[in-house]
């Protein structure tokens, strides 16, 4: 796999910060108390360079979904900076915004639910190409066609309504919708996780060739590792909101730094038929976001936890120029 | 919800013999059976007992039992006899009239005294009673002595005694009404038949019978017979019917008409219609177009038939009128009633050069025999040529536009307190009389003219003559559309018996007994 | 739609939609031919002919003004169908609006549509259409003003709710990143998947409103007189409902039997459209 | 003898426009103290075949039609109702893929898992709590006697996955059915509680039915392996013969469908969809995605052989797998 | 702690609720045409009468001040006093507000009790004839108007049977109880169809809900089922329904209070419009908003009393 890893950057994230929470209630006001938010993103730096796909991984509520989000500028960010060729997304007017959606696109991880119930196929898709005028109204109906036959999905099915498809035929028409505004960069989120495994081949297969054919940019989020490090040049493992470790796909899973990214590696189930006889190796369970842990965020289930892992957080290590981990004890 | 707004005129009273009339037919002396409770169910809530807060029927007919005036009417309801005076005398100039009170107490023990009296029609002619116009020709209200009360006129009135029988110049205890009000409005301190036990408002008052009540019974013991009245406020009338038949109430009062005639068969149950001065009309408003026109009120006359609304609506209790005024004294049976007749109406719309101008007979929500009469005047007069429309109003407001002339036709009706046509006849036929003739702005010289007359003379015969000819008049100037002298409809079981209603309207319970 | 594709809707249709929609159809069409369905006419009174019992010449007899029972429930369907239509969907349509912007923006926008709902919800009806009777004067419009006041409340609520779920979907986040306005978002997208909670309560709400209205003329607060409207009829004759029982029954059997109906359409609609919640609500 | 015979179980869904017929001809063996990894996407069959085992099939609209299930001796189709819960509630165990909705939002959590200990035992409610937080324990739920009386909502999917293994084990059954036991669950999560599973399987010695689409989870966890595929079982065989030398060309293509670590460049799915089981021909269900189809594939039938000791399979052409396989 | 502090929110909620309702109330009715004081006096009493009463009453100042003063009054619990029953308004809403409530929870009971097994055997034979019948008689029971039911009861078991009294409302507990009994039908014989309703299709949603596969497959008996994992589930829908209702009718009763004799809030307040008794249409209305909020609040509180995830949001 070739790897522009010194290309020019598509898309810089500084410093991200997304936190939810409730605004204070009648009741927090007279008690003079401030609510307590929850911090999905807490200061996350991530660049993708151009035409490169990064790989996003970590388990459910570390709060890669909620980054991917940002970036298309369906959740806000508390604080940071997006931008995307040089330009910050956060600070763009509405008009600016509308523009900027052309580029960047976003792929849902439910196909039953990503797609409008009661909308078929076509005009799911030519409202996409209507509303933003990227076809003369003629040239509609061949675009749609074009669509179709780009993400492998017979003429015939457009006129069908979600319900009438399968789950990786639903798949293909989120991808074409998302593709219907001709972007360069594409938020995959978990696209193939609600797949069975032989439609999800297919569909990371469809992933690869369009991504070479139209030059696409992509942040690939899953929680898959084998599915990530088939899609991934780069990849980031993040936890609790903070990514904890980047590197190449093969510096990432083949020599893993973080203590995270060793025992998530080491987790997934092989195909090799034998029988278990081994520990898991991380223990106990996420910490809630409502209440990160002091130091190192991971240290209550490190194996590798010292005393100075709960009290300070840990450096960002560089252990190659393209490979790095926030860890005090980073290495095998 | 009150029915619609109610009007008491006051007249001058027949008095004379009837200060001695007795009232020995109520029963048979030996079998008056004392004791026990009677259960009455009634359409109207009690408001108030307190007698100068102004009231309506559902108060009125409660205070009746409780308070006691200085005269009261006597057992017909159609003179008058001595109350809570023994005896008066009168000036010559008819300007001074000294009561003699007599000996009685109120229901807390406390002797009536002369301070109480002028206390309580003192109070009756105050700034803030509704009835004070009734006391407004007296100069003042003094004590004599200690059993002689001394009421002196600014000028001749003859419907004086007549007024100190309203419930409005009930003799309340003076320490008790200053002591607590409003309170007094829920538990009154009086002198009649039974006394206010309990008072749950919005359902029932229990009366209980007053051992202090002067009056004495055809046994030579004191009255009331009963011990105990149950006054329920029952508000449907079906309700009312069923409870009457499964013997939960012993007494029902205003039974609807159509119910009334299967009651009759009804063997357990006595059914009474008592003729009362009551007359259902269309108040016409002849300041407004088209009815400023005789030719069309008179049309409008015409066009009702009065035999089906009697038959269809009062299912044949009452009586079709030939007066613009309900059935009192002077009451002249030989004016001619204006026949149903529906070419003469067209006849009288098409003279009239009717111009289409709609009319709007209003009626008050809630009031379901006005609805089905104002269907079926919507029918006729349309058919006569007439634009009609319905328009109801809750009856708050129904009123509020009545009396502010903002009404072209309503469909209501008019009661008298007291025997004597002058009060009535005044107020409805002469427009200075201070309603502007009732609110039908109705103004004919001749009849303010044959009126003022007949408010003259002493001689009753002449008066006789004079109210027949301003009947006449008025009745056939299309005054209003009368529609039928109303009887009222009460119904109770065998065995309760000195029921009687009368002709004001209401009924005297001290009298009642109960042999279950 | 073509033909096939409505018989295939129709084939999809659950027995209860199907019982349903046959008699609301055909109380619908009675309604629409109601003047030549009978020698009379629903207004014109027979004083002489007052009270009939049901016989061959009155099938549903007379009553206390002598006008055709029958007549005057078969001319009803078309005035209680128009009070029943414009009572619930005026105020579905724009509760729905409301609920569905207040769920979707949130924000004070919400919390201010939340708190003129918790009025409208804990104000008395009785004192607004009193209150509005008076001013007005009784009649259709005046119930129709008191319950476009106060109706929309539910359906408000049922849109919010739906909205709130529907909101973190991913087809109107989809919508989002596609770029779309938020009245698009809102109302193209995202509505359309809202309303049939509403839809289904809507059949309720449809009787409910009905009922009201005899109540309402229980109370003489109804529609005036001779309208022949099913719940002022009810409630006119039931001052003569021991002895002439059809002037009453028959009108209420009228609600009963377009209640019912009403009640199978949303009970199939429920399932139709993939929701257990039934029409009642 | 083996502890589980299933012979030619059928199962079907009725609904207004067609048959469905989830089951058709499920036959296998388990013995005691062994686990059987069923395999399959989804639609294939795996879920309703434990729902059958244990009676548990909704009807209307499913239906058992045909077959037999013969646990410890006794045919659990022909027991009644009575009976069989008896049999659910303590030989036979099952635990569900979303531990999220699988308890009672409105209980403790500890009192569901002692349910079936009040209500199969007989156990007063001391002794069910004492022996429910024991079960708690086991199944390594830290501080049992805190935790016992919290409510589902307040537990995290690895805990209520546990807790659901502790009310599956409460009663001590001889067999487990685990449907997608870790499908909702992270990788660490699986990790332990597919190490907890296989932990109390060697301490109790009880047979595991274990359903997943994972093959990897398979893999690692199973002694045998079903392959079900339409409704049917399409291999089975010993995990290792299953994984190393598959017989089917389903199984082959589920492999090959899975990225592997050094997986380059194109994966190699198998084409087209599963089919719809209402409109089954006679003919081998995979015919129409087979690479290695014939034409007399789409209607002859096929049944499970044996073609190798232990290794059966329901493909007319086995043979023509070998040019396949890397 | 957090229940106290819900519910404190809830109360300080509703204190913008109650200025709208009085304000909407206090504008209203004097927006209406009609003079207490000229309905009091019929029409009869002059000119000088009429305004002395009215001055007395405050009636003749600005509309701004009336409210102030209203609501001034109400802040420290004075609703003021009736115009024509001269009486405390507080004391003639709560004359009638024990018997109403009494009536409300009574019918609630009825109803649910009605209800409840209707449900059960309903869900459980769903789409069975025995369901269907259940729906139809429901039907029915909500489709007819609520006087005829009242009047149909009080044949049959008022004059017929005679086995309850036609009006009334006793004394004692167990008289209330005798004496509400066909009021309380009446209100449900409306309730019981949409509680049957609610409660049928909330079963049939926790019916399919996964932790009612994990019950049957630990072997529990289908009594045990529904009664310990499927009814308690299915109430919350159904107490929202009830909250709902109960609130409507609290003033919608009040044609079954008019049947039956019985002096409940409903009639008082039509008996109070009409009149245009102020002080207490606008006591009245205070006093309904307060109840239709804290039964929802307490609807809400028994969600969670049921399922403590609610709390959490």
């Amino acid at each position: 796999m070739t790897q522009p890893l010194d290309g020019d950057a598509a898309l810089v994230i500084d410093d991200l910060v997304v936190e939810y929470g409730a605004p204070r209630g009648l009741v927090d006001l007279a008690l003079g108390r401030t609510r307590r938010r929850v911090r999905a993103v807490d200061g996350v730096s991530l660049v993708v360079r151009r035409n490169e796909t990064v790989g996003l991984v970590g388990e459910s509520g570390c709060g890669k979904t909620t980054l991917g989000r940002a970036i298309v500028r369906i959740v806000e960010p508390t604080s940071g900076a997006i931008s995307l060729d040089g330009e910050n997304l956060l600070t763009l007017g509405s008009d600016e915004l509308r523009a900027m959606r052309r580029r960047v696109q976003m792929v849902f991880q439910d196909p039953y639910s990503s797609l409008n119930p009661r909308m078929s196929v076509e005009r799911t898709l030519a409202e996409v190409l209507r509303f933003h005028r990227i076809r003369p109204a003629a040239g509609v109906g061949d675009r749609v066609a074009e669509l179709l036959s780009l993400v492998g999905l017979a003429p015939e099915l457009a006129g069908r309504r979600p319900r009438a498809l399968s789950g990786g035929q639903r798949q293909r028409v989120g991808l074409a919708r998302a593709l219907a505004l001709e972007p360069t960069f594409l938020v995959l989120d978990e696209p193939v996780a609600a797949l069975d495994v032989s439609i999800q081949a297919q569909i990371l297969n469809l992933l690869r060739d369009l991504r070479d054919r139209l030059g696409l940019t992509m942040l690939f989020i899953a929680h898959e590792l084998s599915v990530i490090r088939h899609m991934s040049h780069r990849v980031a493992v993040m936890y609790l909101g903070r990514v904890v470790e980047v590197g190449t796909a093969a510096e990432v899973f083949d020599h893993p730094a973080h203590p995270y990214t060793q025992g998530l590696v080491r987790a997934i189930p092989r195909l090799t038929p034998e029988r278990r006889h081994r520990k898991p190796v991380i223990q106990g369970e996420v910490p809630s976001p409502l209440n990160i842990p002091p130091g190192c965020r991971f240290h209550t289930r490190c194996p590798k936890a010292q005393d100075i892992c709960r009290r300070i957080a840990p450096p960002d290590v560089a252990l190659s120029p393209s490979h790095r981990a926030e860890c005090h004890f980073p290495g095998p | 919800m009150s029915r619609q707004p109610y009007f008491r005129a006051l007249g001058a009273a027949l008095l004379a013999a009837a200060a001695t009339l007795a009232v020995g037919d109520v029963a048979a002396a030996a079998d008056v059976k004392r004791g026990g409770t009677l259960v009455l169910a009634r359409p109207e809530e009690p408001l108030t007992f307190n007698p100068f807060v102004p009231a309506d029927n559902g108060s009125i007919y409660a205070i009746e039992q409780v308070c006691d005036s200085l005269t009261e009417a006597d057992a017909t309801g159609l003179g008058l006899r001595p109350g809570l005076a023994e005896s008066w005398e009168i000036s010559a100039d008819t300007l001074t009239y000294v009561f003699k009170l007599r000996d009685a107490q109120f229901s807390n023990g406390q002797p009536v005294t002369v301070d109480d009296v002028v206390f309580s029609l003192r109070t009756a002619g105050g700034p803030t009673a509704a009835y004070a116009f009734g006391f407004e020709p007296i100069l003042a209200v003094e004590a004599a002595d200690d059993s002689h009360v001394t009421i002196t006129l600014k000028r001749p009135y003859t419907p004086l005694l007549s007024v100190l029988s309203l419930f409005a110049a009930a003799i309340v205890e003076k320490a008790s009404f200053e002591a607590d009000t409003d309170g007094f409005g829920q538990k009154p301190v009086c002198s009649g038949p039974f006394r206010v036990e309990e008072y749950a408002r919005g359902s029932s008052v229990v009366m209980v019978r007053n051992d202090n009540y002067w009056d004495i019974g055809v046994d030579g013991q004191p009255l009331p017979y009963l011990d105990r009245i149950e006054m329920l406020y029952v508000p449907e009338s079906n309700s009312r019917v069923l409870g009457l038949r499964s013997g939960d109430y012993d007494v029902i009062a205003s039974v609807p008409f159509n119910q009334a005639r299967q009651l009759e068969g009804d063997s357990e149950v006595t059914l009474e219609a008592q003729p009362i001065f009551r007359l259902d009309y269309v108040y016409l408003n002849h300041g407004k177009a088209p009815l400023d026109k005789k030719e069309i009120r008179l049309a409008l006359n015409y066009a009702a038939d009065r035999e089906a609304i009697l038959k269809t609506v009062y299912f044949g209790f009452g009586e079709i009128p030939n007066s613009y005024m309900p059935k009192v004294n002077y009451h002249s049976d030989t004016v001619e009633q204006i026949p149903y007749d529906i070419e003469k109406a067209k006849e009288l719309v098409a003279a009239a050069g009717y111009d289409g101008t709609p009319i709007d007979l209003m009626l008050s929500t809630g009031d379901a025999p006005g609805k089905q009469i104002a269907t079926i005047l919507q029918q006729a007069w349309q058919a006569a040529g007439l634009n009609v429309n319905i328009v109801e109003f809750e009856s708050g407001t129904a009123w509020d536009m009545t009396t502010k002339g903002e009404y072209q036709a309503y469909v209501s009706y008019i009661t008298s307190d007291i025997n004597d046509t002058d009060e009535l006849a005044v107020i409805q036929a002469d427009v200075n009389s201070g309603t502007n003739a009732f609110f039908t702005w109705y103004n004919n010289p001749e009849v303010i003219d044959l009126l003022a007359k007949a408010r003259q003379s002493a001689d009753s015969n002449e008066r006789a003559g004079l109210y027949a000819k301003v009947q006449d008049i008025a009745y056939h100037d299309g005054y209003s559309v009368p529609l039928n002298f109303v009887p009222s409809v009460n119904a109770y079981h065998n065995y309760v018996s000195g029921w009687r209603t009368v002709a004001n309207g209401w009924w005297w319970l001290k009298d009642v007994s109960v042999d279950k | 739609m073509t033909a096939i594709a409505i018989r295939d809707e129709l084939a999809r249709w659950p027995a209860s939609l199907k019982i349903g929609a046959t008699f609301f159809l055909l109380i619908v069409v009675t309604g629409l031919f109601a003047p030549w369905l009978t020698p009379y006419d629903p207004y014109t009174q027979d004083l002489a002919g007052f009270l009939q019992p049901p016989s061959w010449r009155h099938p549903f007899g007379t009553d206390h003004v002598g006008r055709d029972v029958l007549t005057r429930v078969l001319h009803g369907i078309r005035i209680d169908l128009q009070i029943g239509f414009i009572t619930t969907y005026v105020p579905m349509t724009y509760g729905l609006l409301l609920g569905a912007l207040s769920g979707y923006l949130g924000g004070w926008f919400d919390t201010l549509m939340m708190r003129l709902l918790d009025v409208a919800v804990a104000f008395p009806f009785l004192v607004l259409i009193i209150v509005i009777i008076a001013i007005l004067g009784p009649g259709v419009h005046t119930i129709y003003i008191a319950v476009f006041l106060l109706a929309w409340t539910m359906y408000a609520r049922l849109a919010r709710a739906e909205m709130l779920v529907e909101r973190g979907k991913d087809y109107v986040l989809a919508a989002r990143t596609l770029g779309y306005p938020t009245s698009r978002v809102v109302f193209r997208h995202a509505m359309p998947n809202v309303i049939n909670s509403s839809i289904v309560f809507s059949m309720a709400d449809f009787v409910l409103n009905i009922l009201l209205v005899s109540s309402l003329s229980f109370l003489g607060l109804g529609v005036p007189p001779p309208l022949p409207e099913w719940g002022a009829m009810v409630a006119e004759g039931r001052d003569f409902i021991f002895d002439a029982w059809w002037i009453s029954t028959l009108p209420g059997l009228a609600i009963v039997v377009t209640g019912a109906s009403l009640s199978l359409i949303g009970d199939g609609l429920a399932h139709r459209l993939g929701q257990r919640q039934r029409s009642f609500l | 003898m083996a502890l589980l015979e299933v012979r030619g179980l059928c199962t079907e869904f009725r609904t207004p426009d067609a048959v469905i017929p989830a089951n058709a001809g499920v036959s296998f063996n388990l013995d005691a103290g062994r686990t059987l990894g069923i395999v399959g996407e989804s639609g294939s069959g795996k879920s309703v075949l434990c729902r059958a085992l244990l009676g548990l099939i909704q009807s209307p609209p499913g239906f058992v039609t045909a077959g037999e299930i013969v646990f410890d001796g006794r045919d659990l189709r022909h027991l009644d109702e009575t009976t069989l819960r008896r049999v659910r509630g303590t030989a036979i165990a099952m635990i569900f893929q979303n531990p999220m909705s699988g308890l009672n939002p409105v209980w403790p959590v500890g009192d569901q898992i002692s349910e079936g200990l009040r209500v199969h035992r007989g156990l007063s409610p001391s002794a069910a709590r004492a022996r429910g937080i024991a079960m708690m324990r086991q199944v390594g739920i830290p501080s049992p006697e805190v935790r016992y009386d919290e409510y589902p909502h307040q537990w995290s999917g690895g805990m209520l996955q546990r807790a659901m293994i502790a009310m599956a084990m409460a009663c001590e059954p001889k067999l487990l059915l685990a449907d997608e036991p870790t499908t909702a669950l992270d990788v660490t999560i699986q990790d332990q509680i597919l190490a907890l599973l296989v932990e109390l399987q060697e301490r109790t010695g009880m047979a595991m039915i274990l359903v997943s689409h994972d093959m990897a989870v398979i893999a690692e966890t199973s002694d045998h392996v079903a392959v079900m595929y339409a409704g049917r079982m399409v291999e089975v065989a010993p995990t290792a013969a299953a994984f190393r030398t598959p017989r089917h060309p389903y199984t082959l293509g589920l492999l090959q469908s899975i990225p592997r670590a050094a997986g380059d460049g194109r994966l190699t799915p198998i084409p087209g969809q599963p089919p719809n089981l209402a409109r089954l021909g006679d003919g081998c269900p995979f015919a129409d995605r087979c690479a290695v189809a014939s034409p007399e594939c789409r209607t002859r039938p096929v049944a499970l052989r044996e073609i190798d000791p232990g290794h059966w399979t329901a493909c007319h052409f086995p043979e023509r797998l070998a040019g396949l396989q890397a | 702690m957090a229940i106290i502090e819900y519910i404190l929110g809830r109360i300080l909620q509703m204190v913008p609720v109650l200025i709208g309702v009085s304000l909407v109330a206090f504008l209203s009715i004097h927006l209406v045409p009609g003079d207490p004081v000229q309905i009091m006096m019929h029409g009869r009493a002059t000119e000088e009468v009429l305004a002395t009463v009215r001055g007395e009453l405050g009636l003749d100042r600005p509309l701004p001040i009336q409210y102030l003063r209203f609501v001034g009054g109400a802040m420290v619990g004075d609703l003021g006093k009736s115009i024509i029953q001269k009486a405390p308004v507080d004391e003639i809403i709560g004359e009638r507000l024990g018997p109403s409530l009494f009536l409300l929870v009574y019918s609630a009971v009825l109803a649910v009790v009605i209800a409840l097994p209707l449900a059960v055997v309903a869900a459980l034979k769903a789409e069975g004839p025995i369901d269907h019948g259940i729906r139809i008689v429901g039907i029915i029971g909500f489709a007819m108007p609520p006087f005829w039911v009242g009047l149909l009861l009080m044949v049959l078991f008022g004059l017929v049977l005679r086995w309850f009294p036609i009006s009334g409302y006793g004394r004692t507990f167990i008289e209330h109880l005798w004496h509400l009994f066909l009021p309380s039908l009446t209100i449900a014989a409306f309730l019981a169809p949409i509680l049957v309703q609610s409660l049928r299709s909330a079963m049939l949603d926790v019916m399919t809900a996964d932790y009612i596969e994990v019950a049957r497959a630990k072997g529990l008996s289908r009594r045990r089922i529904v009664l310990k994992h499927v009814l308690r589930n299915a109430a919350i829908p159904v107490i929202t329904v009830l909250a709902v209702n109960i609130g409507w009718l609290l003033g919608g009763a009040v044609v079954v209070e008019y049947v039956f004799a019985f002096p409940g809030l409903g009639s008082l307040l039509v008996r109070a419009v009409g009149h245009r008794d102020y002080p207490v249409i606008q006591g009245l209305s205070l006093v309904f908003a307060v109840i239709v909020m804290v039964i929802n609040l307490l609807a809400d509180l028994s969600y969670m009393a049921i399922d403590r995830r609610v709390l959490r949001r």
